[in-house]
């Protein structure tokens, strides 16, 4: 009676959801953050359902495995447009397909799951260390020598490097992270060598998937679309990234204004957006978003910066921008901002930046129904997309991120968009095009 | 609670103390041991100053003194391995056997 | 006798446990209405029902911890935040713990609160775990000595280290008047050893809950629990060692004490969100070249303010 | 001196306490474990202190050792291997000598503690211990006081140039490389192929 008692007490708080992005997954994971029943926890030892948003190729799944175990008993599976593992039975599963039915479903499966016992997830993966060692060897420490042994497969933690600070060598800590681990993109998975919280060493073991942009930067190419779209959809984008940067800051509040007004972007009032959105930067600026969080370091250097294009290479002071060879932008009298600097700090400033001029030229182009002229290239929030499509960079952080604190490396990764562009636009919720054109 | 336990208890820790200082190989593990030592000097000073000094101030006024010689120990001790450490990458007593040059 | 120095004070010190921070977590939730919509149970039911779920949850294991030390860690934070709550005098004779020397026992509870926090994060033997427990080790002692410093500065006036003389040295004038720079300083060192808000490094969102990363159920319930309660016993230093603890008209003592915790905590609560997480660098950096020169400043204040 | 029975069990209770922790500190494989029973066998050590009525100096213990283990257990994992214990190994030498000297010096400090004749004048009933520490400290003994304190500076000062940057190879910060552990021979502790980024790169401060 009691444990029925604490049961449906405990159902009535937020359901605790740890997100496993697969591909094109990222739509799940805002309507998340937006839905108050719902609270997105960032290590799976908090969660009660695992939620699999987007398709997970099949080289991840032992990895989804090991995040399904990690995830403390009582908890269930839900799957959004993803094929669900074969081994888990019938019960411990849903699937949803809709963006719009996804909360209900997290809510009824959480209450299900406390209410009654049916719809546990089981453990997937023997609970055994992955490289026997006991008994083995002279001291029983799996190897030969004072200090040979191997326990659960690693040996023993000697700095292989010089320390990159103060010469003072902490013991390394060699581990790897992703492709599920929430505060990198989706896909996502690198080897890491901290010593203390300094990174010493960051292999990319597998790239962030290709993300997918609104419809509208594809028709771009097509035929000439109307600005005041584009810039909607470009300003969108934006936001959505600075949600992941202001989680992480742990400005949990200002994060979801900031997926409320990427909502609002395709149709809302341009005018009213435009103040809201001044209103937003000065409470970022208020609440200490760049002087107390935001670091002064990952600097890309030139030749980085310019691989990286677009808004990056902005911040560093490249001055490169195909809306500026466009005559559509040109009779809105567009005009390039950049950054010097190219640090963190200043590709937000650049972004920040770039999201206000989009609502201004929006707003303009909005009133006077311009078009772009050119459709051979377009200028995509991720860089220019000319004959080619942009490629994926990850790559960088392996010369960027060493010797950067912990912190620093994530605000600096969160600043930066390192995935391929998809060659397929993103499926738009019915009430996206053409709108805000008119 | 005598002064003789109080005594006794200091003896068995000074005596580990001693055991640890003379059989650790690391440095730090060797400082571990001199710690344990004071401990029990320490001890046995209050115990002096509780039970045989009829509260003379110089008993904690020793036992002030013991206790920022530990933190001179331990902060020159650990200054002298950083040092050592940055010269011949040694954290164990044998591997400066010479320590001349 | 037994009555007041005995059961009364072991009563509010038991009830400021165990009521303290679930007030506290009403107050983050109401700050938390104000900052955006929320739902769930409604502001009194909230916490009840994550403890509720928090209970349900197993408690899980990582790979080869150092199980005792992993196990024992929360509940020793909450022993040491018991043992800070136990210091605060409610009125002249409701004391818990009345030794001659509080103010200093207070000060160790800061410090092994720092091996505390270390362990919760070294024992569980996962990566992202190790990394804040390392943080809050590299940040802890500059916390510590400023939070010294300053209660220094609040035992000169009494000349005593008892916190039942400095609240009657308070009689005049409180603390917070008397040495301005006392209780901010004060404050933040209670936020950043509880590592709330600006200065949560240890438990930050980068290293997916830190040295809590991997624990869940019970466990994660006593964590939080103890973390609550630490800013409690916080608030109740605070409010002895500045705002005159039982002192002030018409009501009882251990009411005022009472309503001047809730105070604090309210300030406190309103603090966490406001602001973004420093990086750890910058904290450095605030600490021992803005806040430790302060807290000399507001000692030699102190020092001199007495000598007069 | 006649202390209440529950004193004489708390007594007997941390000494036993105090012994075995000082004692596991060299029975654990891990250095950061030594370090917290250390500091544990200081804890029961600070309160047995406050049962004899050492008020500050107790409580001072409590504070003094948390911060002090604290940093032993930080310096054990920056150059220890093996920090947290996974690896069993054991590192002593001169066993048997130590394990000789150990029982010998505790047999010729407890004979000391049984068979030595000590006076018996306890504390006087108005002895106020804190007040009675602070004058002597500032007072009669202002000399030894101080002359701590500048030691304690001094030992700072040391600290920070024996441990800073700038060593006999010069700045550890621009490359310069420690000797061989043979004459002549590779540096030590250092990668074989050098960074061709350099320092300035790596650091944003």
């Amino acid at each position: 009676m009691a444990v029925s008692w604490l049961a449906r007490l405990a159902a009535r708080a937020p359901v605790p959801v740890f997100p496993a992005l697969g591909m094109r997954g990222e739509e799940a994971l805002y309507r998340l953050a937006l839905s108050p029943d719902i609270k997105r926890v960032d290590s799976p030892r908090h969660a009660s359902l695992l939620l699999v948003a987007g398709g997970v190729p099949p080289s991840m799944q032992q990895a989804l495995r090991r995040v399904h175990d990690q995830l403390p008993a009582p908890f269930t599976t839900l799957w959004y447009r993803s094929a669900p593992l074969v081994e888990l039975p019938q019960a411990a599963v849903t699937t949803v397909d809709s963006l719009d039915a996804l909360p209900g479903a997290l809510v009824e499966s959480h209450g299900r799951l406390l209410r009654n016992t049916v719809g546990r997830s089981p453990r997937l993966l023997p609970d055994a260390p992955p490289h026997p060692w006991q008994g083995l060897g002279d001291d029983g420490h799996g190897g030969e020598g004072m200090m040979g042994g191997v326990p659960y497969g690693r040996p023993m933690a000697m700095p292989p490097t010089a320390d990159l600070r103060d010469g003072l060598a902490l013991d390394i800590l060699t581990f790897r992270l992703g492709p599920f681990f929430p505060l990198w993109p989706p896909g996502f998975e690198a080897e890491v060598t901290l010593q203390g919280d300094i990174i010493q060493q960051f292999s990319v073991r597998s790239s962030p998937f290709p993300r997918a942009l609104a419809p509208v930067f594809h028709e771009a190419r097509e035929r000439p679309v109307a600005i005041a779209v584009l810039e909607r959809a470009r300003a969108r984008h934006h936001l959505q990234a600075l949600f992941h940067a202001l989680h992480l800051a742990g400005l949990e509040d200002l994060a979801r204004h900031a997926l409320r007004l990427a909502d609002t972007c395709p149709s809302g009032d341009i005018v009213l957006l435009a103040k809201w959105f001044t209103a937003f930067e000065r409470r970022l600026r208020r609440r200490g978003f760049f002087v107390l969080h935001l670091p002064k370091c990952g600097a890309l250097r030139k030749k980085q910066a310019e691989s990286q294009g677009g808004f990056a290479a902005r911040a560093a002071g490249i001055e490169r921008d195909v809306r500026a060879e466009d005559d559509g932008y040109r009779r809105l009298a567009f005009s390039m901002m950049t950054q010097q600097a190219g640090d963190t700090r200043a590709r937000w400033r650049q972004r920040l930046a770039e999201i206000a001029q989009s609502f201004d030229l929006a707003a303009r182009a909005q009133r006077d129904d311009m078009h772009t002229a050119q459709t051979d290239a377009v200028e995509t929030p991720r860089g220019a997309w000319h004959d080619t499509r942009p490629k994926d960079t990850s790559h960088l952080l392996e010369d960027l991120l060493p010797g950067l604190e912990w912190g620093e490396a994530l605000a600096t990764l969160a600043s930066l968009e390192l995935a391929a562009l998809s060659p397929w636009p993103r499926e738009e919720p019915a009430e996206t095009p053409e709108e805000g054109a008119a | 609670m005598t002064l003789t336990t109080v005594l006794l208890l200091a003896a068995a820790l000074i005596g580990i103390g001693i055991y640890g200082a003379l059989s650790q190989q690391s440095f730090v593990m060797l400082m571990m041991g001199l710690e344990l030592i004071l401990n029990g000097v320490m001890l046995a000073a209050v115990g002096f100053w509780a039970m045989s000094g009829a509260g003379a101030p110089e008993g904690q006024l020793l036992t002030i003194v013991v206790m920022a010689v530990m933190a001179i120990e331990m902060a020159m001790g650990f200054a002298l391995v950083v040092a050592v450490y940055r010269g011949k990458q040694a954290d164990v007593t044998e591997a400066i056997a010479d320590l001349r040059h | 006798m037994i009555l007041d120095q005995l059961v009364w004070p072991l009563t509010w010190v038991l009830a400021a446990l165990v009521l303290g921070p679930y007030l506290l977590a009403v107050l983050d939730g109401l700050v938390a209405r104000s900052l955006g919509p929320t739902r769930g149970p409604g502001i009194w039911l909230a916490p009840l029902s994550r403890g509720a779920w928090w209970l349900i949850q197993h408690t899980n294991v990582t790979e080869a911890p150092d199980g005792r030390a992993w196990r024992l860690a929360p509940a020793l934070y909450l022993a040491l935040a018991a043992g800070g709550l136990a210091l605060v005098p409610w009125s002249r004779t409701w004391v818990a713990t009345d030794i001659a020397t509080s103010l200093v026992l207070w000060g160790s509870i800061e410090a092994l609160a720092t091996v505390v926090i270390f362990l919760q994060g070294w024992s569980a033997n996962t990566h992202l775990t190790l990394v804040g427990a390392y943080r809050y080790v590299a940040l802890g002692l500059s916390y510590i000595l400023i939070s010294m410093f300053v209660l220094i500065g609040v035992a000169l006036p009494a000349e005593s280290l008892a916190l039942t003389q400095v609240i009657t040295s308070q009689q005049e004038l409180w603390n917070v008047l008397r040495q301005p720079l006392g209780l901010p300083l004060f404050l933040i060192v209670g936020l950043a050893i509880t590592f709330r808000g600006p200065f949560n490094l240890a438990d930050s969102t980068d290293l997916a809950g830190g040295t809590s990363a991997d624990v869940s159920g019970a466990q994660r319930l006593v964590w939080e629990f103890a973390r609550s309660a630490m800013l409690v016993a916080f608030s109740g230093i605070a409010t002895t060692a500045f705002l005159g603890g039982w002192l002030g008209p018409w009501l009882p003592g251990p009411l005022w004490v009472a309503f001047k915790m809730l105070a604090v905590l309210a300030l406190l609560a309103w603090l966490g969100p406001a602001f973004a997480r420093i990086t750890p660098e910058r904290c450095v950096s605030l600490m021992w070249v803005v806040l430790l020169p302060l807290a000399f400043v507001d000692l030699i204040w102190a020092g001199v303010e007495a000598l007069l | 001196m006649n202390f209440p029975l529950a004193v004489d069990i708390a007594f007997i209770l941390l000494a036993l306490f105090a012994v075995y922790t000082g004692w596991r500190v060299f029975r654990t494989d891990s250095m950061v474990r030594a370090s917290f029973f250390l500091l544990l066998s200081f804890i029961a050590v600070g309160a047995i202190m406050l049962l004899l009525s050492a008020m500050y100096l107790g409580v001072a213990m409590f504070f003094m050792m948390g911060v002090e283990m604290m940093v032993m257990a930080l310096f054990m994992v920056m150059f220890m291997m093996n920090p947290a214990g996974l690896n069993p190994m054991m590192m002593v030498h001169q066993h048997r000598l130590a394990i000789g000297a150990g029982i010998a010096s505790f047999v010729i400090v407890a004979a000391m503690a049984l068979l030595a004749r000590f006076p018996h004048r306890p504390l006087p009933a108005d002895l106020q211990a804190v007040p009675s520490l602070g004058n002597e400290l500032l007072g009669e003994s202002m000399l030894i006081f101080e002359s701590v304190g500048v030691v304690l500076l001094a030992t700072m000062i040391g600290v920070v140039v024996l441990s800073s940057q700038r060593g006999r190879y010069g700045n550890a910060g621009e490359g310069s490389m420690p000797p061989g552990l043979e004459p002549g021979g590779e540096p030590a502790g250092m990668p074989a192929k050098d960074d061709e980024e350099g320092g300035g790169h790596h650091h944003c401060h």
